[in-house]
């Protein structure tokens, strides 16, 4: 039910994408520890390889892009512990899923303010 | 018969975390916020709540979807905040009233709300900035109660369900044979959306309309479906069934002793609200 | 529009697990209770079954008291079983049925049930003994929901609401699109209890006019609370939810096509029943 | 409310029991696993140490005793994995919980289905 909203440009996780999605948010979940954000960024393809990420999923982390790792069945807020990784805030990962430049993105979130 | 004083909304963004931690409350794009905490502060020195139960979502710490509860209730004396992966200071633990929380446990599942009971349940930044901000010295003066609603995995409970669940547990708190002077909070939204090509997206229209029906008429946000809620307030809005469930949880008449609004926080619609319960608001007319 | 063919209940203690394993099915002191299955083999070769969906009370292998849930639905492909401590063997993985899960997970949770969804899920005797029995080459031909009751951590769900449960579970069912045949398992009691100086204890009366409740006239059962149920029927005797649970997810007319009580096997009132359901059996009595 | 039933003779398993046993519980649930059976069973003390649990559990798993490990905070339903190490049934546990013999308990089971 859930899935077939289809609000515009905005996703929706129900069954159908936790179930696609499972492996790839199981792994970004242990990202809460520090020591697994660390064997993760020692070898990338052995920490992803154990926690049985599909081809998609393994392209997607590869591309560090939102849209495609949401596509691959991630979770926005398990993505986001993936993303901290990389120092990227809330901020960052907007500005990419919209195409804007990160000013422009704050600018428009300041916008929607006035 | 323990004595709900009253009802806290806040949002919760992580950020919030960050700005505290770098000293940032003066800045002018954080100091609306901050500022909205001057009037909580006045009423936690004048009321000295005891307790606090904390209506939120966690957004991936407890919780994973392996075991994906709808509504979850920590039940231990003690609740640890811990790294959630991007850096904001892990907060001291914070005291919990187990016996409290095996009280509402019952009440909610003789209610017939179908509770996950949790002994051991790690606190995230929707649980622990909320009290930070109350508390800004991390001396926790009260004992907590951690309440989690389901917002990551679809099927969301309903905001009527929320309601519902924030009504029985006002029941349970009032049916609580202690003394206690106790606050209710819900942390979350408002409009935001962190996800997908509409990332960004804030309705400040849908907002305000928020900030006024919770205290007014929060029925009214009980008839939206989830559906709506998204489409109007951004997938991450669902936070809302927070502020709807504490809403839910003051029984009796309520008035409104503060409410900021102020856009952007982070990616959010930023929101602090702070509410009198009847009881006590009728004793201190009556003074 | 799925087809809900019957209802089977079966007791489903450890034991028979030993007992299959030392291949005493024959064994007088079986024998009764193996027998019974000969009437649901029939059924069962007669009506080919696609789907089952067993409704059980983990016992300390899925769950457990840091997160335990109400109610918890299997929402995956696949389910292992496991060992529990005891040395019985451990039984081939059973395949899920996913999108039936998450169907009826959406379903319960917009009809106000707060389901804990469980990506994994381990299953223990008490779903995998009643598959064993009904499929003892354990080359299983059904695809499988597990849903889980909370028997262990009190306040238990009341046996309205597990009635309730089930009666959703029904109407999510009989929304399914797809043409699958579905049983629906109840497992677990009838009487006993294993803890405390009344170890031991069976009512035999108790029992029989569950039996007879539990066809026809099934909402007497939901009148007793739970405190009724442990004094009648034993402290591990609230199993009984999930047969109550089972009854309700059958919607149409109810017919008995076997009962077997038997006592004791192990500690416990030892009972089986098959239950056809309307749609089916009209279609048949109109051939 | 669950835990004031007080039923002759009959454990409830409610909020307070779960808070006192919540260690030993923890730990019995961990006899799941074969590796944990037989650390316990190398090293009884350390095992039971690595659970935290207290004296009053300590001393009830030492006793074997079921009526003192519920005293304790116990659970049947963990506590039956404790009672698998040793190949005790539920058999077993009942004729020890009502004072019976093995014999005597099982002639009591069958006597209530005549
Ligand atoms: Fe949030
Ligand atoms: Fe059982």
């Amino acid at each position: 039910m859930s899935t077939s909203w289809n609000i515009p440009g905005t996703p929706v996780f129900g069954g159908d994408e936790a179930r696609k999605g499972y492996a790839l948010n199981k792994m970004c979940f242990s990202f809460n520890d520090k020591a697994n954000r660390d064997a993760f960024k020692a070898d990338e393809d052995g920490y992803m390889a154990k926690y049985n990420l599909t081809d998609e999923q393994k392209a997607a982390i590869g591309s560090r892009n939102v849209l495609q790792l949401i596509a691959a069945g991630g979770n926005v807020y398990y993505l986001a512990k993936f993303a901290g990784i990389f120092g990227l805030s809330v901020q960052d990962i907007g500005a990419q899923q919209t195409g804007l430049s990160l000013d422009d993105f704050k600018a428009h979130l300041v916008t929607q303010g006035q | 018969m323990a004595n709900v004083i009253g009802g806290l909304a806040t949002s919760h963004v992580p950020s919030i975390g960050g700005a505290i931690a770098k000293g940032l409350q003066q800045d002018p794009y954080w100091k609306p916020f901050f500022d909205a905490f001057d009037s909580i502060h006045a009423f936690l020195e004048r009321e000295k709540p005891d307790v606090a139960v904390v209506i939120y979502n966690d957004h991936g710490l407890s919780h994973f979807l392996d075991k994906m509860p709808t509504f979850a209730i920590g039940a231990a004396e003690e609740y640890k905040n811990a790294d959630e992966g991007w850096g904001i200071p892990v907060l001291p633990a914070f005291p919990g009233h187990a016996a409290l929380s095996w009280h509402i446990i019952e009440s909610l599942v003789n209610d017939e709300f179908d509770i996950t009971s949790c002994q051991e349940h790690l606190v995230d930044h929707a649980f622990s900035l909320p009290l930070k901000l109350m508390y800004p010295d991390a001396k926790w003066p009260v004992r907590t109660v951690p309440i989690t609603i389901n917002s990551v995995q679809h099927p969301l409970p309903s905001a009527l369900r929320c309601w519902k669940l924030g009504q029985a547990i006002g029941r349970a708190l009032e049916s609580w044979p202690g003394a206690e002077k106790i606050v209710v909070l819900g942390t979350g939204g408002l409009s935001h959306q962190l996800d997908g090509t509409r990332a960004g997206f804030i309705n400040k229209d849908f907002d305000l309309l928020c900030l006024d029906k919770i205290v007014n008429d929060p029925v009214a946000l009980t008839k939206y479906s989830n559906k709506e809620i998204i489409e109007l307030a951004g997938s991450q809005g669902v936070e809302l069934m927070c502020w709807i469930a504490m809403r839910g949880a003051l029984q009796g008449r309520v008035s409104q002793l503060h409410s900021t609004y102020h856009v952007p926080i982070s990616n959010t619609g930023g929101a602090v609200l702070l509410l009198e319960n009847a009881p006590r608001a009728q004793a201190m007319a009556a003074e």
